[in-house]
This record gives structure tokens, C-alpha cells and sequence, in this order.
């Protein structure tokens, strides 16, 4: 039984309770696996760092929160203080190089990419760099098929976000890939 | 895969549960961590033709499904700790006028405004006592948005059948996670519609006398039959009195029909309890880690069981104790002080083999949790 | 509208609950309270139909009966 | 008219003292509603707690007694439950206003159709005499035994205020006038709120030594006068009587068929 | 007989009691059957110059009063079922934010409006359960208008000094009927004034820090010291937190601190017990018939006692322990359909032996029907 | 001035949004009551629940943060527990008029010295951005996904017809004139409301296409007139600024006092 | 131990719960001995019959309600219809004679007396006919003093009341007193 | 009154949250958003002492600090 153990972590404008969703629900609506999403809410959510879980495994998942990930991504420093220590040893943690300095030590991989600076270069627009790390980490770590979001954000979105989606979707899979072990 | 599987937070599936269940009515105000149903359902209902209203407070949304409940609809309230705290006065209205209704109860962090982001399953004893004077309530819960569905859909039956409000005590963390939800066909989950009265325009109606089977057909405001309905002791006509018999009456009535009926209304799930020496009592969120703790231990050859209940009122005493017979350890996995721990030692009989296994700090408790407190209980030190 | 006939004063004893309110108000004086305090139509001979004793009585205890051929007329309205 | 026809006559005589005012209410809106020749059954009587309430149960329509305070928030599931029916809501002052105070705006500021009937007899009649936020000033209570400091609440005002689209106020002394106003109410597509000056001889006329009911009465037409007299110049003291407000705006349940309208792509 | 004696409704003599007590500040909202408190207070604060406010409802009345408090004053409120269904979400508030205050329900029949002039004891178990989420709670009651006098006063030396809402449950037909009360001469019965802290203005003061002995000194608003004071969790200085440890910590405290004094808040009075095997269990207006059920049992030489309760909750489970001990038969005596039983079942630890004598017409209980339940119990048919 | 003096700044930054209109009233409030150089230990602040009511949490005043709707039932109980104090009560268009309404008319009507904000974002900000019974007709919000049916109140009008004696409204574009607004309500014996136009652009912006925050405080320049202003004839739409009423009625804590001399026989 | 168990029944306005309270408040204040007083309330006691009870004994009392009164006033009709059966055997039934015409056989003694028309013929104020009812009581069987009565009467009333007050009081107690045993 | 002059903005990037509304409502142009999104007063010389960059901030992160002399001056009032 595969389990991934996934948190997405950054501020709160930067979407990444969506990139969660969008995530667990492809597993489920396009791949046949289990997922379970939370995240964090209240004033931990309006003012500091965002949180959201997700849980993919191709059997039935009790515990709907993730106490150790297996795969971090840190969008802000904020997030990255508050969540490196809880990576699972020798998993994975994805920072934006631009927001995060990694100070810590963790026994964990840690894959720094200019997803924000891309994106803004790229498409110059910041409302998809959430789907961009989506990209980033399929790249890197499969989960999912890349075909799959594409399936999923067509359902979600209308199509006049199709574009910008799709050319995010596809950077960040780029730059994961290249990573990917 | 077909449009049947969505992927939604368990408030959602609540709000779909009523769609599926006919829900014709919801009244309500916002409140975390309950307001997605609200939101879905004001998409969903005046999408299928039918009614949402956002009224000023919890009180006069729970007034609001109550009068329109006598027009013939189904009807849905939702809400959290403080909003279910003020609906205790017109929720023992519903109780006493025999209305039927669904009051859902997302339970968060109290008491007071307490921890409204953070689950709890602090309601539990309320949901039972909530409102003054004698009375019987039905409570159900889920752990999964599978069963989140059914039992909204089995709220509504119930509440239908004994014309009596039902309680949904969910909790934060099923409301609020996401996964996926397979929405049952059409007709697969059968549906109690409103018993209505047979008798003609211009024959004499008793709205309040009960029949045989102690059910009581209805008649909708606005149909053939003029009666009155009131929250005082009322004789069969449904007008105020405080005869001592007729008063006696109608309060063993309100109780009967629910603990009479308990075998009829308990839904549980068991897990490996066949050869179980020791048993896991859970439900809502809770009942997820004590699964998980049960499938580990299992896996390490304990003969562990879980008894997940979903009716928690009227409390299924029977099933508990037969469920317990013979065992060793009773571990009653709850988010609470022990809230229904009370209950199911009254049901063991021997209150020294029940445990609380908890946490009170409006953080999920964990399947790791669970097994500290059970190795300490078992006697094998921390 | 046909001028009004009185037939009679139907009043309900038992509804009746003596607080002299149509004898107060009757502008023609037709009404009394008797010993057990009950309103009767005393001077049923000065009563002008007005039927204020049957719209004002608390009690709905009054019913200001005209004759037939005019009893569907609508009441006369009254008020300043 | 056959007042019986509308009446549950098993249940007089009814419960109120002898000379209360609520009588004359239920006198005048079984007439009001045998004018209108709206049919009994499809007549909704929903009523809160308090003596004024009790006129709910006196009435042959169906009848819906509830919570103190509380029958607009229960008439609002009434009435959108089934627009089509007729929704009366006789409440107290204190019904309304005291502990009920927020059902009557906001179902005044939605404007639905429903008509509230406030039976202020400037005290509350069950509990024995307290005073009641239409007591005013100076008044004696159970609860004021040196004199009330509230203050009233001008209860036209307030309703239009929070968006009632037909206000008025008369008296049980103006019993035609009440009639008319009960049955423009009831015929108004909208919120409609009548306030009805009513005496509570046991309670509020015994404490304040106003006198026997008929004395209280008397004091009605004395007290009042038409919207814009000119005595109420000489004498700011006078109560008007008449209509406020009466205009139409989008009614709340037709307005929701709008909103089905929209989302079912009608 | 000097002007110490006063023959006085039941509602009266808690309105003296309050008086007696101290009471600086009641808001309120007339119901029957309570509403003579409120009368009573009317002429009686003014003419010491304290504070009487009748409110809008018994919402912003339980609010008014935990404000006041604030301010330094010892506070109360009196109502009813309905009233306190209503006030339930604010009492909550008083538990989480440890605000002192004594809150009067006169008992009378429901649910809902039930009937509102005649007795019942059916909100017992509302008053420990009827705010959501997890806490603890005071309630008090007294079958004699000595004891609701001196419970009255009290209710307000424990609302002080454990920084608790203390609840009075008294019913309608104590609250209603007149007897003799020999007012106590001042000091007689000692008066708790409230723990102010000793820090300094400049200082800095922990409001949320209990001392060592688990109590918590007060400043009042308007004082030396500026906090917050919320129904969030908060930490010692009265601010929101959801941290987990302090959550936990402070659900503790507010349970512990009464739980854990139980002993100390345990009032009752024993009739007969010595050499009793049987044992009723009684309290409020119902505990009057069972003492008179008992004397004349006693008359007939039956080993038969009382055990009338004054402290309902926290449940005296010890006292009840202890003086059941050996007893064949115990019989709990209440107007409700059983809801102290239940506690008494657990408290007894066997069952089987606890029976239960009511009534639940709204009629009073006589020393006739418990004698024909006792008889029929003890074997000896009807 | 310095700001920090009445801040309690270990809280800091505050929870609410980038561009919340919310943090402007907190500026506004503190620069009143050092203007009117009243003592910090003089000030209670008593809010509710809603991301406005924790306004109170910052101020270095006694700070009560009570139940939704509930701020003004608390305040009543602190202002005559101790009437030498000043009790400002900051509320969201919810907490003061949705669920909070009642108390709202009431502490008006009896006109007790307290000063309420109603900081008006015209949605429930804490919940998410469900409409509120100030949001108005046509407006989006997460549980008006068709657009709003719901009229919305006239909050100065209905705190006028309520009895308030100070009735003002402004916006956070304002701020010279909101803290002038403050002052003088706190200034004023009696009941006192400030009705306060302000920004959710998280929620109310967002779903309703209203730009970023700085479009939406333009909005309140361009949208609001000074009461009388001639534009509002030519524009109906607009909203009337500046102060509504402001009238010397006896207050209520005072009437209380001539209660005890009477009572006391002093 | 001497135990007095009496109901006091009429109509709402006729002052008989005053009566009943100012019987049993004497008995406590001014003779040393115990005393409950209860009444009916509600909408029973605005419509229909009042029902007030009093026990007065020297020894503690439990019962607060009477079930089986030794002496039970009727002053309505409507009164002595609903209460006349609960009469302890060998009782006494003290009614008015104008309001009640006594039809059921109950085995006690009836002793009709017409308190309400000498009330009128001498005094001419129906409001003290409470006050003579208690007279014509305690003429008849004692329990207090007519003194102790009296004493209440000057503590629960203005000065101005008294004449009238004590001239029902004495012609009650005279009639009463005709027909003591 | 004495026209104020300017001695610096202090302000607090702590709390500063970005939100523009300075950078908007300055009548002179005073104040942007540097790269991390915080306020900065880069016109200091075009600053007229209004002060409604630091009476409008809505996270109270702005100062306007005015030289000694003319400190204790009541700030101007302005409104339309
Ligand atoms: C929640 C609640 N609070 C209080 C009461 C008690 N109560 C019943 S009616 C009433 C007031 C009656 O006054 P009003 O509404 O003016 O009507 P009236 O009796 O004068 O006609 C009160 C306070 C109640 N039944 N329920
Ligand atoms: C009794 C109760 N009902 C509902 C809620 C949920 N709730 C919290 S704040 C709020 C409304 C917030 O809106 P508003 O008062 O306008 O203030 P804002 O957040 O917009 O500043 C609601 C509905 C609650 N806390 N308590
Ligand atoms: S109808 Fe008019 S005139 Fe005739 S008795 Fe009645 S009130 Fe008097
Ligand atoms: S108490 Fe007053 S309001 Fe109630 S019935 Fe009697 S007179 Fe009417
Ligand atoms: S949600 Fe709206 S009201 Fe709340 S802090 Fe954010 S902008 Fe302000
Ligand atoms: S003080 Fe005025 S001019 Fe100077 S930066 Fe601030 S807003 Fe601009």
C-alpha cells in the first residue's frame, strides 16, 4: 500500500489550500486512489502560516491529518520555521527559493526552486503559482498524473483560466522533474 | 467514474445527504465550523426550486424550519456550540409538538465560544440535556462523509417516522476534511415521506392522538384540517391543558416513542468484535483513530474490536452490552471528560471494566493516543 | 342603504363577562348590567342598530339580530 | 355575521379578565376577516406567549402558539413554507417588543408578507404587571414599584424604521377603525404592522389607577387623534391614530421565486 | 416575635437570602413561576441603593449580570425552564471566563412551555448539561424556605469563591407556597467576599493564574489592572490561544476546581439514616413528602431514612456512597422521570438497588405515592 | 500622540486582513479617547464576536470580548455596575443588527450612556463573507450565490427610532471626521451610535468585484455625501454623512439614581 | 398535635388568597405556630375557581397542599361544585348563601351563611368580604385569635383601612361564632 | 498654528501588511511599496505633515515623526 503524507504550506493568498484540493481530488475522481484534505483554519489561517493536508493512498485512510510528512512544501519562511521540524525522516521538502532561506538542518531532501521568480517571469502572473507548485511536485514525485490535473482543472475552472493553468502546470513540471529521484 | 463520486468536505456531504433526502427547507446562520452546509445548500435548494433563508440568528432559524415544517416541507437547520445552545428553548418546542425536523450540531472546541476552528465532541451530553424538562432525543453521528450521508439521510427518515427533531452531532474535523463520497443511486437508500392523514375535509381531526402504532399522521397548515398546535400540555386536539392524566400522557408518549423504538433507530459499525477481548467504543472523528489503533493492534495479534456507534441518543444500551459481554477492557475512545463513558458504564453493568480513552484539548485524538492509553490500561506500563 | 331593523339582542350569558363595556358605550343607552352582572337590552325600543355593543364587546358575548329583509346590508361604518 | 363560524366556541368564554381589550381585538379581526371573505382554512393565526397570544386558540384557523417572543420567526417558515396562506401574528408588546424586539425588525426589513398585530396593553398581562418596553415613563409595575425609568418605544417609528411597508395604529375604543386598518393589513402585499392601544384593567389599569376597563377606553379616545390634527399641536401628549406607511416594495417570498428563477435557469 | 420572623413565598426568601448575601445587581425577565424574585428585588435594591434592571429577555439579563460582576458587584438573575434554555449559551460564557454570579431556575413543568404554573424538578440535568461543551457546574436547591435562604446565600459564597455561575434550582411549588422564615441575624451565616488580587497597580497581574490552592483573585473593571477577559480559550492574561497544552490546562482548572471541592460544597441533611435499610433519596419540594412518607413509616417501625440533597451538583456521589452503604433498597425520590437516578445508580454502584419513585404530571409528589411505590418495591404488592 | 500608549502591542500585527478597514477604526478610536485624554482605566470596551469585535483585544483599555450580538447586554451590565466608567462597544453589521439587534434597540431605547461603533462591512467577515442585513439587495455573498434578496436596514434610522440621542455616520476614508465623530459620542451623555462604512475586501470585495482595499475606501468618498448635500438629490443612492441627532434626554443610569432617592427616602 | 387543613375557594376578584395568607400569617407571627399557604395559579385561577389552601399545626408541617381539608370555603357556585367532594368526613363546609346553593350530599357540616349580603347591607363595599369570611372562620373554630387577625390586619393595611377591615372582621366573627360547635 | 515640519516616517515593517491605503491616500505622493511589499516614504522632501498616511494606516505601522519645535501642535484637521 503507497501512502503519500503531503503538506502544503506558505500564506494565505497564495492558494495552496486549492493545490491541495486539486491534488486529493484528482486522486480520487481520476485515479481511482483514496485522499483525504484538511487544513488549517481561524485566525491561524488569516493572519500566519497556511496549512493544508492531503493523504493519497490506494487503500481506506483513517487519520485525516498528517503528523508527519513525507513531502513538505514551504511557500514563506513563516511556514518553513513552523513545519520543517515535522518532516519525516528522508522525505522530501520543497521551498520557494525566493521566500524561504533554508536554515535548518533536517534529515530530509530539500529541493529549493525559483517557482515564484518563474512564474512571474514566465507568466507575470501570481494567482497560478499555486498551480506551478502542483507541476513542481508531480514532476518530482509522479502521486498523480500530470494528464489527470489536467483533467481536474478543466472541471474547476472556466476556460479562460485554461491557459494560464496549463502553461503553470507545465513549468512546474518541468523544474520538478528535473529533480525528481 | 461516473458523477456519482465527488470529493467534498463532510459538510458537504451533509448538504447533500438532505438534497438526497428531499430537504425542501433551511433556515440557518452562519457559523464555523458548520457554515459550509449553509453555503452548498444555498446554491443546491434554490437551484431544485426549493427554499434557503439566512435568518437573523440560530433561534429564529430554528423557529423558522419549525413553522415551515407545518406547511408540509422537510426541513434542515445547521449550526455549532453557541448557536445550538440558544436553539435548546424552540428545540424542546419541536420536541413537545412532536414537529419533525433535523437540527445538525458541527461540534467545536467549548465550552463558550472556546475553540471554533478545533474539533470537540463536547455536546454529546446536550444534545441529550440541552433543553429544560423531561424529554427523549434522537442524536446521530459519522465518522466518514459515507455515513455522514446515510445518516443525514436516516435523519430525516426518523424524524419523519416519530415526528420528532433529530440531532446530527458531527464534529470540526468530519465537517471540515475533504474525501470522497460516493452518492448513493436514487431509491438506494429508501425514503420516509411525511405520514399524512387520512381522514376527510370536514371529519374530525385529531392531530394529537396517536395512533396504535403510537405514529402520528399530519396534516399540513393550509390542508383540510384547522387545529392548533402549542408548546403548553395539550390534549388530542392539540389544546392547552394541565390535567394531571393527559399531561402524564403526552410526556410518556414524547419518551415512549423514541425508547420504545431505540432497536429501530441505532446504527453502528463493528469492527473485529467477534473474538474481541478488548473493545474500542467510538464514534464521529474519533472513531477514525481508534479504527486505525484497532487495525495496528490486530496486526500485532491483540483481539481488539471497535463498536463505531452512529445513534447516540436514545443511547443503544442493548447493543452495547451485548457487543461487551464477555470482555475484559472497554475503551471509550471520545473527544470529551467522558460524556458518553457515563452511559456505556450503565450499560456494562460493571463500571470498573470501562475506561476513558480521550483528549481534551481540541487537537484529534491520534491512533498513537489511543494505544498509549490502552497499554496502560492492559497493565504493560507506559 | 336600507335603514336598519332590530330584531333582537341575542346575549350569551355565559360568555358575559359583566364589564359593562357595551353599557358604556351604546349611544343609546339600550343596555344594563342585571343583579348577576350580566349585560341585558333593557331599552331595546331606543337601540339604532349600530351593533357597536356587538363589535366592541370583549366577550363576544353580543349578537345585534336585524330583520330579515334587511340583514344583509353591510354594517354602517362608524368612527372619528 | 356569524361570529361563531370563525370561533372555537368550545373554548369560551375565553380566559381573559373581564373588560381586557384583547377581545375586542379577536372581535374585530374575525370581522376584518369575514369582509375580506378569505376562507378559513386558508388563514394562519401564529402566536408568540403572553394573554394577547392566547387569541390564536380562539380562532377557527389553523392556529400556531409558540414560543414567547418568537411567532414572527416561526410565521417566517409559515409563510415561505407556503406563501399562498394568509399569516397573522397577534402578539403583546412585550411579545413583540421586549424579548421579541429582533423578529420584528427583520421581518419588517425583509418585507414579508405577514401581518403582525401588536396588542399593547403597556404591561405584561401573564406574568402579573411588569413593565414593558411600551410602559413609558412614571408608570407603576410589579417590577417599577417607584416608577419606571424606561423609556417607550414609539412603535411606528421603529417598525418603519426597519422597513415595514404598511404601519398604522388605532384602538379597541376605534373598533371600525381597527376593522379597517386589520383588513388593509391583511389585504397588503408586504410586512404590515397594526398596533392596537388595548387595556389591561387587571394589571396595567389597577397599578396606574386608570380606572374600570370602560374608563381605559374612554382614555383612547381622549388620548389620540388622527394623523395631523392640529390639537396634537396644542397637546404633543395625543396619540395619532391612522395609517403611516403604505407602499409597495418587492415582497420577500416573491422575490425568492426570483431567485429560483436564476438558479434554475428558468 | 421580633421582625426576624417573615412569613414569605419561597420566592421571597430567595430574594432574601440574596439581600442577605449581598447582592449588589439583578437583571431579569418575568416568568412564571419565578417571577416574585424579580418583584421582590424591585422595591428591595433600590431601598438599599443597589442596583435592579429588568432586561429585554433572559439572554441579555444572564449578560447584564456577568458585566456587573465584572464591576465588582455580587450579581444574580431568576427565571424559569424556558428562561434558562435561553440563557444557557451565556452561562457558558460565565464558566469559561470564571465570572462569579448566581442564577435562579424556579422549576415548573416541561418541556418547552409544558406547563408553566404547576411543579416539576425536570431541569436537573439541563442545568449540569445544558451549555455546550465540556465544564462543570454548581447547583443547589432546598425543599424549605430556611434552606432556600440559606442556600441562596450560599449559592453566592461559592460563586465567589470558586469564580463560578452557581445554579439554584429551585420549583414551583417551593418557589409559591408560604411558610415561616426566621431570617438569620447578620453574621450568623458567614458571607464569602470576593478574592481581590493583591498586586499593585504597575504590577503585573495574571488574571487566568490560578494560585496554588486553585483560586483566582479578581480585579474589578475600572480597577488598578487593564486585562482581557474572553470565551475563547485564553491563556493567564485572558487572550485567545488554541494552543493544545494550555486548551487542556485550562478545561482542567475549570472542572478540578470544583470537582476537586466537592466535599466542600456538599450540603444535605440526614433523617433517620443510622439504622436505616431503607434509604430514600430526595431533594426540592419532593423531599417534603418523603420526609413525611418516612416519619410515618418510621411510626410504624420500618428502618427507613431520608437523605435529602441541597448540593445536586456536583454530584455527591461519596455522601450518597456512604450513606446507602449495606442498605437493601434505595429509593430516589424526584418529580422528573428520573434524572437524578441515574447519578444515584452510578454513585451506588449497584443498580439494582436504586429504584425510582415520581410523578411527572406536574402534580406534586405525596406521602401517598411514595408509600404505594415503597410498598410494591419492598415486595409487599399494592 | 503615541499610538503604542493605548495599543497592547505583544498582539501586533493584528489578525485582520491586508487593506481590513477594521485596523482604521482602531486608529481612529485611540486618537479619540487621547484627544479627550480620558484615562485608560476609565475604558471598558465590550464587543462581541466577528473579526471587528476583537478590536477590543488591542486597546489597552478592560476589554471584555463577550458572545455574538450580545457586546450591548454585557456593556448594560458593566455601565450600572460602575457608571463612572466609559463603555464604548465596537460591533460588526452582524453582531450589532443581525443576531444582535435586540439589544441594540433596547440599550437605545433606554438610553444608557454607551457608545456604539457598528463598523459596517456589509457582510459576516469572521464566518467567511455570508450577507448580512447590511448587505442589501443585489449584493453577492457565499450564501447569497444569486445575488441578495434581503433589504437592508438603515442603521441610523433605526438606532433614531430606537431612542438613541447620538446618532452619527461616517466611513474609515474619513478619519478626521471619525475620530471627531468618537469623541463626541463618547462625549455624549446617553446612548450613542456611530454607524462606521468600512472595507472587508477579503469578502465583501472579493465577491462582489469591489477592487482592492484602496478602491473600495474611494468608493466611500465617492459614494457618501454630507447630510443635505444638494448631489444627493440629484443621486439618491448616496449616502448621507455627518451627525443625525444629538439631543440632551435624562440617561439611564442617572434616572436609576433618582429611583434610589425615592426609594431610599433620601 | 392540633392540625388545621382549610381551603378557601371563590371567584378571582373576591380576595380569598389574601384571606387565606393573612389566616396562616397570623398563625406563624403572632401564635408560635407553623403555617403553609398555597394556591392554584394560572389560567385556571384568571378564569374559573381560586383555590387557596392553608395548614396551620404546632408541629412542623410537610405537605404544603391540602388534599382532604377539614374546612373548605366555597364562595361560587362553580367553586363549590368542583371542591365539595374533596371534604374530609365529618368536615366543615362554610358557603355563602347567595353564590352557592348547596345541592351534593357530602358528609360534613354545612353551615351557609350570608356573608355577601351583610357585607353590603352594613358595610355596602364587597372588597372586605374577604376579611369577613375570616371573621365568620374563626368565630366558628377558633384557630387564632380574633386579636392575633387583627394585629396582621394593622400591619398588611393602611390606617385608612382599618374601620372597614375590623367591622367585616367583627361581623364575620359574630356569624361564625352562632355557629360554633 | 505653526506649520509643522517633518522630522522622519517611522515605519513599522512588522506590522506593515502592504495593503497600499498610505500609498493611495497621500495627497503628495510620499509613500510606496518597496519589493517585499512594505510601505516606504521614498518623497520625504514633497511630505506636507498631514499625518493621514498614519491616522488611515489600518495596522497603526505608520509614525510621522514632527520635528521638537513644533511637536505638541494639534495636528491639522482635514476633512471633505
Ligand atoms: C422565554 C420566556 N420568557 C418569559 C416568559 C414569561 N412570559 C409569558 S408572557 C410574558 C409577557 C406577556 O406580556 P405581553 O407580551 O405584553 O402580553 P400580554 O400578556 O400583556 O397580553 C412573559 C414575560 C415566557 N413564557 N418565556
Ligand atoms: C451564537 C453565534 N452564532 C454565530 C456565530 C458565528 N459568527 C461569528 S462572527 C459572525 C458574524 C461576523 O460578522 P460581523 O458581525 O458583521 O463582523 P465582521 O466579522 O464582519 O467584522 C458570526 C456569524 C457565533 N460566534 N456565535
Ligand atoms: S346596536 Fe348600538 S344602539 Fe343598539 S344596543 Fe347596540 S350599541 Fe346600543
Ligand atoms: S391580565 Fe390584563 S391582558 Fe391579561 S387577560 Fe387580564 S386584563 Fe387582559
Ligand atoms: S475577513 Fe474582512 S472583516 Fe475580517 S479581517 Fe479580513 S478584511 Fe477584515
Ligand atoms: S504625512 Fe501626509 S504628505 Fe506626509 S507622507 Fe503622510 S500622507 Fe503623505
Amino acid at each position: 500500500m503507497t501512502r503519500y503524507r503531503i503538506i502544503f504550506s506558505g500564506s494565505g493568498g497564495q492558494g495552496l489550500v486549492s493545490a491541495a484540493i486539486i491534488l486529493a481530488e484528482t486522486a480520487v475522481m481520476h485515479e481511482n486512489l483514496e485522499a483525504v484534505q484538511s487544513q488549517s483554519y481561524g485566525a491561524a489561517a488569516r493572519g500566519g502560516a497556511t496549512r493544508a493536508d492531503v493523504i493519497i493512498s490506494d487503500g481506506p485512510i483513517n487519520l485525516p491529518k498528517v503528523f508527519q510528512p513525507g513531502i513538505l512544501i514551504c511557500m514563506t519562511q513563516e511556514a518553513y520555521n513552523k513545519f520543517s521540524n515535522l518532516i519525516r525522516p528522508g522525505g522530501l521538502l520543497i521551498v520557494d527559493s525566493k521566500f524561504v532561506k533554508t536554515t535548518q538542518r533536517v534529515d530530509a531532501r530539500q529541493v529549493e526552486l525559483p517557482l515564484h521568480q518563474t512564474v512571474m517571469d514566465e507568466i507575470g502572473n501570481p494567482v497560478v503559482l499555486n498551480i506551478c507548485v502542483l507541476g513542481a511536485l508531480i514532476g518530482m514525485c509522479g502521486i498523480v498524473k500530470k494528464s489527470s490535473i489536467e483533467k481536474t482543472l478543466a472541471e474547476k475552472f472556466p476556460p479562460a483560466f485554461m491557459a494560464g493553468n496549463q502553461m503553470a502546470l507545465d513549468i512546474g513540471f518541468e523544474m520538478g522533474f528535473e529533480h525528481a529521484e | 467514474m461516473g458523477k456519482n463520486i465527488a470529493f467534498v468536505q463532510g459538510n458537504e456531504a451533509c448538504a447533500l445527504g438532505a438534497m438526497y433526502a428531499g430537504l425542501d427547507f433551511y433556515a440557518g446562520y452562519p457559523i464555523t465550523p458548520s457554515t459550509e452546509i449553509a453555503e452548498t445548500l444555498a446554491v443546491k435548494l434554490p437551484a431544485a426550486g426549493k427554499k434557503f433563508i439566512q435568518m437573523e440568528d440560530e433561534i429564529s432559524s430554528m423557529c423558522a424550519i419549525i413553522g415551515a415544517s407545518l406547511t408540509g416541507n422537510k426541513v434542515m437547520t445547521a449550526t455549532s456550540g453557541p448557536g445550538f445552545s440558544l436553539m435548546q428553548e424552540a428545540l424542546g418546542y419541536a420536541v413537545m409538538t412532536e414537529i419533525p425536523c433535523v437540527v445538525v450540531n458541527v461540534q467545536r472546541g467549548g465550552p463558550s465560544t472556546g475553540n471554533p476552528t478545533h474539533v470537540s465532541q463536547g455536546d454529546v451530553n446536550q444534545a441529550r440535556w440541552g433543553t429544560h424538562g423531561d424529554h427523549s432525543i434522537v442524536a446521530l453521528t459519522a465518522s466518514n462523509h459515507q455515513d455522514v450521508f446515510r445518516m443525514t439521510v436516516e435523519a430525516f427518515n426518523i424524524a419523519e417516522t416519530y415526528r420528532t427533531p433529530v440531532i446530527l452531532l458531527f464534529d470540526e474535523t468530519v465537517g471540515h476534511m475533504r474525501e470522497k463520497l460516493v452518492i448513493p443511486k436514487e431509491g438506494s437508500i429508501p425514503l420516509v415521506q411525511r405520514l399524512r392523514t387520512s381522514v376527510k375535509e370536514g371529519v374530525n381531526y385529531h392531530p394529537y392522538l396517536p395512533r396504535e402504532d403510537g405514529r402520528l399522521p399530519m396534516s399540513d397548515f393550509g390542508g383540510a384540517h384547522r387545529y392548533n398546535v402549542t408548546g403548553l400540555y395539550h390534549d388530542m386536539w392539540g389544546f392547552p391543558t394541565d390535567k394531571p392524566e393527559v399531561v402524564q400522557e403526552l410526556l410518556k408518549h414524547l419518551i415512549d416513542k423514541i425508547e420504545n423504538n431505540a432497536h429501530k433507530i441505532t446504527f453502528h459499525r463493528s469492527y473485529y468484535l467477534e473474538d474481541a477481548r478488548t473493545v474500542l467504543i467510538s464514534y464521529g472523528s474519533a472513531a477514525r483513530s481508534a479504527l486505525s489503533a484497532v487495525e495496528q493492534l490486530r496486526n500485532r495479534g491483540q483481539r481488539i474490536g471497535l463498536l463505531e456507534l452512529n445513534t447516540i441518543w436514545p443511547f443503544p444500551a442493548q447493543l452495547v452490552r451485548e457487543s461487551t459481554r464477555g470482555v475484559n477492557l472497554v475503551g471509550v475512545v471520545e473527544m470529551n471528560v467522558g460524556q458518553l463513558t457515563q452511559m456505556v458504564k450503565l450499560a456494562v453493568g460493571k463500571p470498573k471494566k470501562v475506561s476513558l480513552i480521550n483528549r481534551v484539548d481540541c487537537q484529534m485524538i491520534t491512533d498513537k493516543d489511543i494505544k498509549k492509553v490502552l497499554r496502560v490500561l492492559q497493565g504493560r506500563g507506559v | 342603504m336600507a335603514k336598519k331593523k332590530l330584531k333582537e339582542h341575542i346575549i350569551n350569558r355565559d360568555w358575559c363577562k359583566g364589564c359593562g363595556i357595551c353599557v358604556a358605550m351604546c349611544p343609546k343607552n339600550v343596555l344594563e348590567l342585571d343583579q348577576e352582572e350580566k349585560a341585558v337590552a333593557v331599552r331595546i325600543q331606543d337601540c339604532i342598530v349600530c351593533q357597536l355593543c356587538e363589535q366592541i364587546c370583549p366577550d363576544l358575548a353580543i349578537e345585534v339580530v336585524i330583520e330579515e329583509s334587511s340583514a344583509k346590508g353591510e354594517p354602517e361604518a362608524k368612527d372619528d | 355575521m356569524d361570529v361563531k363560524h370563525y370561533l372555537r366556541e368550545r373554548f369560551f368564554p375565553h380566559i381573559w379578565c373581564a373588560g381586557c381589550g384583547h377581545g375586542i381585538v379577536l372581535n374585530a379581526l374575525i370581522r376584518a376577516v369575514d369582509e375580506l371573505q378569505i376562507k378559513k382554512k386558508e388563514m394562519v393565526m401564529v402566536s408568540g406567549i403572553g394573554c394577547s397570544s392566547r387569541i390564536s386558540g380562539y380562532v377557527d384557523f389553523h392556529s400556531l402558539h409558540t414560543l414567547h417572543g418568537r411567532a414572527l420567526a416561526f410565521a417566517t417558515g409559515v409563510k415561505m413554507g407556503k406563501p399562498e396562506l394568509n399569516v397573522i401574528v397577534p402578539m403583546g408588546d412585550g411579545d413583540a417588543l421586549a424579548i421579541g424586539g429582533n423578529h420584528f425588525i427583520h421581518a419588517a426589513r425583509r418585507n414579508i408578507n405577514i401581518t403582525a398585530m401588536v396588542m399593547n396593553n403597556r404591561t405584561y398581562g401573564m406574568t402579573g404587571g411588569q413593565y414593558s418596553p411600551l410602559s413609558g415613563i412614571g408608570i407603576k409595575a410589579t417590577t417599577a414599584p417607584y416608577t419606571n425609568i424606561d423609556r417607550d418605544f414609539d412603535t411606528v417609528e421603529l417598525a418603519t424604521a426597519a422597513g415595514a411597508t404598511f404601519v398604522a395604529r388605532t384602538t379597541v375604543y376605534h373598533v371600525k377603525q381597527l376593522q379597517d386598518f386589520l383588513k388593509k393589513a391583511i389585504q397588503h402585499n408586504g410586512f404590515s404592522m397594526v398596533e392596537i392601544l388595548t387595556q389591561c384593567p387587571t394589571y396595567f389599569g389597577r397599578k396606574n389607577k386608570k380606572g374600570s376597563a370602560v374608563d381605559m377606553l374612554q382614555s383612547f379616545k381622549d388620548g389620540t387623534v388622527p394623523i395631523g390634527s392640529d390639537k396634537k399641536k396644542e397637546n404633543p401628549e395625543l396619540i395619532e391614530r391612522g395609517i403611516f406607511v403604505d407602499k409597495e416594495l418587492p415582497e420577500y417570498c416573491q422575490a425568492y421565486e426570483r431567485i429560483v428563477e436564476i438558479a434554475t435557469g428558468r
